[in-house]
């Protein structure tokens, strides 16, 4: 009889959960646009592999929804920022889109960060006419997305080229290991670096795959180091990046260049690779360094709320953040007047540049290239 | 390279090992799969961290300390999540450790961040150069402990008293309690060990990779469990050839065919050997009473 | 008449110990055979060998002069051989008209497709499957007990029914594991009845393990002794209860009771 | 639950379900909760399957998304590679995956619990991997986007509502054709095999045969789950087909009930539903799901609806001499 009561207080308690989120939920939903805040959705991992990137871009959107909202808001109305866990699953994220795309209170969203999610939420926003803005997603495929996509961050043909480049041009490596996480974004990139070194005819001499999380790079290395390579370039992110600075020196690497684009850009590259990140080459858009008014206003805002640095993603979600709310304030918080707007949009300042967007809702913007010197980053002239 | 792969993968088996024991000492005595091993192994990541860096202790202290919370918290979840349900059926058993395991994950993830740690436990890594192979002092560690730590257990089990008690209660439960055995306490004490073990492997791969995040379990605790089961779940020598096994095999495919397949090569060999072995390498074949 | 079943030199070895060793039996078409020894003499291994549960080390087991040694366990029931178990082992969970259903053939055989997509025909053949089932509940008497789970029998009932059970199967041969083992007087009674009905009514044969000598003595037609792995002596009830080899196998060891093997 | 012992209150409730199951697009025009109920469809067909090989047949499977990410690319693939009507791709999702169960099936289900739970696991993880590595048919973790919706006779399905009457109907389909199983001979046997392997074997019963039938029965209606999520979503990449979500398959089955359809049907609604309604507190959502499981396994180990409250009479047929075998809930008696 007891184990029945438990159970019937348990299942009571489940309903009660379930009737608040519902009346919490549901009461919105039909309250169009006229009520007196301005919503816009975030739609982001906050579990799962990618949860500090996720964070990092909450904490970015929600500077920039500060300072509207210090500034006296828009029109008055406050806005909020509502932040749903996409787990990084693109399974999840189709939920999550539908969830945000069917509350007309949200006029648009920052999301999502892995590419499998924003593509696998494309359809759902696009057909909701709902402004999703990447803040990560930076795969080829996105661009087809639909009118409704647009993303903050360059496409890694862009950067992946553009680092290429820098290493064979102007460092004249000619053998080149990559290794890449073996995800979406990772093997997109790799894909990109293939072509640009085959063009430059330079040579990737390793090219290698880890999983996200690893931790034991030591088979790689191994191969790196019995490899010709002059460079090692990652497609990846800061954490991993870090773990294969500190891991080379036991394989006689000590000396091998690392380089990277703007995802390994973040100070945990810095903590996690201690005195082993110093000298890493990354390009990107963001950096602490910058001269830009718009970039050193966010840092300090940054710093002072969350007590650390931004990393890269975390600028990115500013910028999304920061474009939804450049359209609001121009044409008012209707979905599509916002999609209208922003597939115009030109010259915007955020804190990873200029954005401006092209035909297909891609960021046009240029990058700038960094180093780490005594654990800071530095920008090169 | 080949010599250098090999210690690479030694050195990785050696990490699998320590976690299969505890996989295989709470199988021993309760016939279960602990599905959150791999997160006690986290947990003592950071419990390990927690005392050196977030309380400054110097590392012959902290690790200990280290060392028995994490026993304390594998100790709870016997206590809270299978003590209750251990007649009952082994799935009810198995869906608590995932629940277990998903609950041991998110509280790392509410109280350290969902971020990558430092581990800063004081020890500075060195490595030695013996012709082309390298050698970290952590390495040698892993290795030199593991073999330590399986010699110690299989002296615990088989030549103390408690080992007795241990085996007598992994014969069964109700006649160990007839001969005046507390068998809930020797099963608390077996979870104990296992999650020292398990503490003990945290440790080491926070001092050599230098790195803590809360899903860090899982992937390490599901290549442990294969490994128990490889080498013959139960059998203490066989978790940890198992685990040898394992971080050879996996490190060999990832040099020599793919790095994209890694952990396919570890489950990949794990199969194989148990259509041929179905109780493993060194496991008793299983004969049913009729 | 006719050799049903024939062991030649059955053998079985675990590990050092020589469970069976070389034991030659034979049973005769209509004969209640019993084998009979002390604790551990391999009687219940024996079964085993018989129904294909181990294959034996060394030596061939018949079953009308068809060789089956090398048959699994299942295919041997299809042969006509069905057993008991000495610790029951019933399906507790399913009601005592489902643990004959499933034992015939009719049943378990039921393909997928028939299961999905059979229509009258699979309705007329389940009828049979069931009619035949209720005629084995009369004759061990739990006609009305068929949608009991077979848990919550009394002991001696769930006996019964795993007799029923094995009978379901139609086999031409009936392996008994100690059926009287746990009966009081009355129900031991209603047992030899039983196994009178299954060989004359039914016309099946019945080989038996059983310890309650008062039992076998009265209900064997022939009778093997195991002691140790190995046969001792065979003959009809009288001529073992006067054997001296018997006699000793049994007092050099105690009074039997329980078989642990 | 006495109500339903009277077979026609019992149609008549089926009745009025089924009218509900059909208004509720009509009823609720929300998209998000339209999405919910489709998800949840798509995972009674996982559940419910799943169910006939651990809740049937008694053996563990930690790698049921596996066979659900089969289906899917398989059926994705063939839609946009080569024009494949929809159907005719979901009938071809359930072939190989129902081929891969086999595969898998036949070297190991002689396997024990816990070797099988692993290998089953080993096996979906190199599924996955088969997926993010094989990157010149699947396009690795880059995903298959753009997978088309499916057309009947012309007519295009597209748009939510559309699907929901989809997965309306798979739903249906599958719970009628695993009701047949379990309630035959077929599904009988596998229960014997879950409940003692050597006393089926000892009346005539091969237990990998029926372990098989539900490894491959299971496998090809996880293929056609994942044949449809393909073109519901229109796009699939690897991660849905993780470790995770058998994990969550299986917590279905389990805390619905082992070895009970309904029971499936709850747990796949119940554990949907769950995460969602605690959306509201993200931070702690998943903590207080761990959480649940554990304590619902110490209080009510058998899951909400267990197979103790299973039809007794599978065959239906009426014993005790009538010859009228009747098709009701007559001997439904333990509800």
């Amino acid at each position: 009889m007891k184990r029945k009561a438990l159970t019937a207080v348990f299942m009571a308690a489940l309903l009660a959960m379930g009737l608040t989120a519902c009346s919490s939920g549901g009461g919105s939903t039909d309250s169009a646009s006229e009520s007196d805040t301005i919503r816009i959705g975030c739609a982001i991992p906050l579990t799962g592999a990618s949860a500090q990137d996720g964070q990092s871009i909450q904490n970015g959107a929600q500077i920039a929804v500060d300072q509207v909202n210090e500034a006296g808001g828009i029109d008055g109305k406050q806005v909020e920022l509502v932040v749903e866990d996409d787990k990084g699953d693109s399974s999840e994220a189709a939920t999550v889109a539908n969830l945000l795309a069917e509350d007309s209170t949200i006029s648009a969203v920052v999301g999502h960060f892995n590419s499998s999610c924003t593509l696998a939420g494309a359809p759902i926003y696009n057909q909701a006419g709902v402004v999703e803005i990447s803040p990560g997603s930076s795969a080829a495929a996105v661009t087809d997305a639909g009118d409704y996509t647009f993303r903050v961050i360059t496409t890694d043909a862009v950067q992946g080229r553009y680092l290429a480049e820098w290493a064979v041009n102007d460092l004249g490596y000619q053998n080149i290991a990559v290794l890449y996480e073996n995800t979406d974004y990772g093997l997109g990139l790799a894909q990109v670096l293939e072509e640009a070194m085959a063009d430059l005819g330079a040579n990737i001499v390793v090219q290698e795959a880890y999983e996200v999380g690893a931790t034991d790079y030591s088979t790689v290395l191994t191969k790196v180091a019995s490899s010709e390579a002059e460079a090692i370039i990652i497609g990846g992110l800061y954490n991993e990046t870090a773990l294969i600075a500190k891991q080379r020196s036991s394989f006689g690497l000590e000396n091998m260049q690392i380089m990277g684009v703007d995802a390994i850009y973040s100070d945990a590259l810095i903590e996690l690779g201690g005195d082993a990140a110093n000298g890493i080459l990354l390009t990107g858009y963001f950096s602490d360094a910058s001269t830009s008014q718009v970039a050193q206003d966010f840092i300090a805002a940054y710093e002072e709320a969350y007590g650390e640095m931004p990393a890269t993603y975390a600028a990115y979600g500013y910028d999304a953040a920061l474009v939804i709310l450049d359209a609001i304030q121009n044409v008012g918080a209707d979905r599509a007047a916002i999609q209208e707007y922003l597939s115009t949009l030109e010259g915007l300042e955020g804190a990873t540049g200029i954005n401006s967007f092209d035909e297909n809702g891609d960021v046009i913007k240029d990058p700038m290239r960094m180093t780490i010197e005594n654990g800071e980053f530095v920008v090169i002239e | 390279m080949f010599t250098q792969q090999l210690m690479n993968g030694i050195t990785v088996g050696g990490v699998y090992a320590l976690i299969a024991l505890g996989y295989t000492m709470v199988y021993g005595i309760l016939k279960i799969v602990n599905f959150a091993h791999g997160d006690v192994f986290m947990m003592g990541m950071f419990l390990g961290m927690f005392f050196t860096q977030s309380l400054g202790l110097h590392y012959l202290i902290a690790f200990p300390l280290a060392a028995a919370a994490t026993a304390f918290v594998g100790i709870c979840i016997e206590r809270i999540a299978y003590r209750p349900i251990r007649v009952a059926d082994k799935l009810a058993v198995l869906i608590s450790a995932l629940g277990v395991s998903i609950f041991l994950q998110n509280l790392a993830m509410l109280v350290w961040g969902t971020e990558t740690h430092t581990f800063n436990s004081g020890i500075t890594v060195q490595t030695y150069r013996l012709g082309s192979v390298t050698l970290s002092n952590i390495q040698i560690g892993v290795i030199v402990l593991c073999c330590v730590l399986m010699i110690v257990l299989y002296v615990v089990v088989n030549k103390t008293k408690i080992g007795v008690a241990m085996r007598a209660t992994s014969h069964s439960i109700v006649s160990a309690k007839l001969m005046g055995i507390n068998t809930d306490r020797i099963i608390s004490f077996t979870f104990g060990v296992g999650s020292v073990l398990a503490c003990v492997a945290g440790i080491l791969v926070g001092i050599y990779y230098d790195a803590v995040y809360p899903t860090i379990g899982y992937s390490y605790g599901l290549k442990a469990f294969a490994a128990a089961i490889l080498g013959g779940i139960g059998s203490i020598p066989g978790a940890m050839l198992g685990g040898f096994v394992i971080g050879i095999v996996e490190t060999f495919g990832a040099a020599y065919i793919s790095s994209g397949y890694r952990d396919a090569f570890a489950f990949g060999i794990l199969i194989i050997v148990l259509i041929f072995k179905p109780s493993g390498i060194l496991g008793v074949k299983h004969v049913d009473k009729v | 008449m006719a050799q049903i079943l024939e062991t030649i030199n059955a053998t079985i070895k675990f590990g050092g110990l020589t469970a069976v060793n070389s034991v030659s039996i034979t049973q005769e078409e209509g004969e209640i055979l019993s084998l009979i020894g002390p604790n551990g003499a391999g009687k219940t291994t024996l079964f085993n060998l018989l129904t294909g549960v181990y294959r034996p080390t060394e030596g061939n087991i018949k079953f009308y002069g068809e060789e089956i040694t090398g048959l699994k366990p299942h295919e041997r029931v299809d042969k006509g051989i069905s057993r008991t178990f000495q610790n029951i082992r019933l399906f507790h969970e399913m009601t005592v008209l489902e643990n004959l259903l499933i034992a015939n053939p009719d049943c378990h055989r039921e393909s997928i497709w028939e299961a999905v997509f059979g229509g009258r025909k699979l309705r007329q053949k389940r009828q049979r499957v069931v009619e035949k089932c209720e005629g084995i509940l009369k004759a061990i008497g739990l006609e009305d007990k068929l949608e009991e789970l077979a848990t919550n029998l009394p002991y001696g009932k769930q006996r019964l029914l795993e007799i029923g059970r094995a009978l379901s199967t139609d086999p031409k041969l009936v392996l008994l594991d100690e059926p009287g083992a746990g009966m009081n007087s009355l129900e031991k009674e209603e047992l030899s009845r039983l196994i009178y009905y299954i060989t004359t009514d039914m016309k099946k044969n019945v080989l038996l393990i059983e310890h309650d000598m008062k039992f076998v003595m009265g209900i064997s037609d022939r009778i093997v002794v195991l002691d140790h792995g190995e046969k001792i002596a065979e003959g009809k009830p009288e001529d073992i209860q006067n054997n001296p080899l018997v006699i000793e196998a049994y007092l050099g060891k105690g009074i039997p009771e329980d078989d642990d093997d | 639950m006495k109500i339903l012992r009277n077979p026609k209150q019992k149609k008549v409730l089926y009745g009025i379900g089924l009218i509900l199951l059909a208004a509720f697009p009509f009823l609720i025009t929300n998209s998000y909760y339209l999405h919910v109920c489709i998800s949840i469809g798509v995972y009674i067909l996982l559940a419910t399957s799943l169910n006939l090989v651990t809740g049937f047949a008694g053996q563990l499977s930690l790698g049921h998304a596996a066979f659900y990410g089969i289906g899917a690319y398989v059926g994705a693939l063939l839609m946009l590679n080569f024009d494949v009507n929809f159907f005719l791709a979901m009938i071809a999702s359930a072939v190989v995956s129902g081929l891969f169960g086999l595969l898998l099936g036949l070297p190991t289900l002689r396997l024990r619990g816990d070797y099988l739970a692993i290998v089953t696991l080993g096996f979906g993880e190199i599924v996955r991997l088969v997926f993010v590595n094989w990157a010149e048919v699947t396009r690795g973790p880059l995903g298959l986007p753009g997978i088309p919706s499916p057309s009947i006779f012309g007519f295009q399905i597209s748009g939510r509502t559309a699907f929901y009457y989809l997965i309306i109907v798979l739903v249906l389909l599958t719970l009628f054709v695993m009701n047949r199983i379990v309630n035959s001979g077929v599904g009988m046997a596998m229960q014997t095999v879950k409940i003692d392997e050597i006393a089926a074997e000892s009346i005539g019963i091969y237990p990998i045969k029926y372990k098989l039938i539900a490894f491959v029965v299971a496998a090809a209606f996880a293929g056609i789950a994942g044949c449809y999520y393909a073109s519901y979503i229109a796009y699939i990449s690897p991660t849905t087909f993780v470790y995770n979500t058998s994990v969550t398959i299986l917590a279905m089955v389990v805390l619905g009930g082992l070895g009970s359809i309904p029971g499936s049907i709850i747990g796949a609604v119940i554990l949907t539903l769950v995460p969602e309604l605690l959306r509201f507190m993200s931070d702690y959502r998943m903590l207080i799901f761990g959480a649940l499981m554990v304590f619902m396994m110490i209080f009510r180990p058998e899951g909400f609806w267990g197979a103790s409250k299973r039809v007794k009479n599978i065959y239906k047929i009426k014993a005790g001499g009538g010859k009228n075998g009747s098709d009701s809930g007559d001997n439904q008696r333990h509800n």
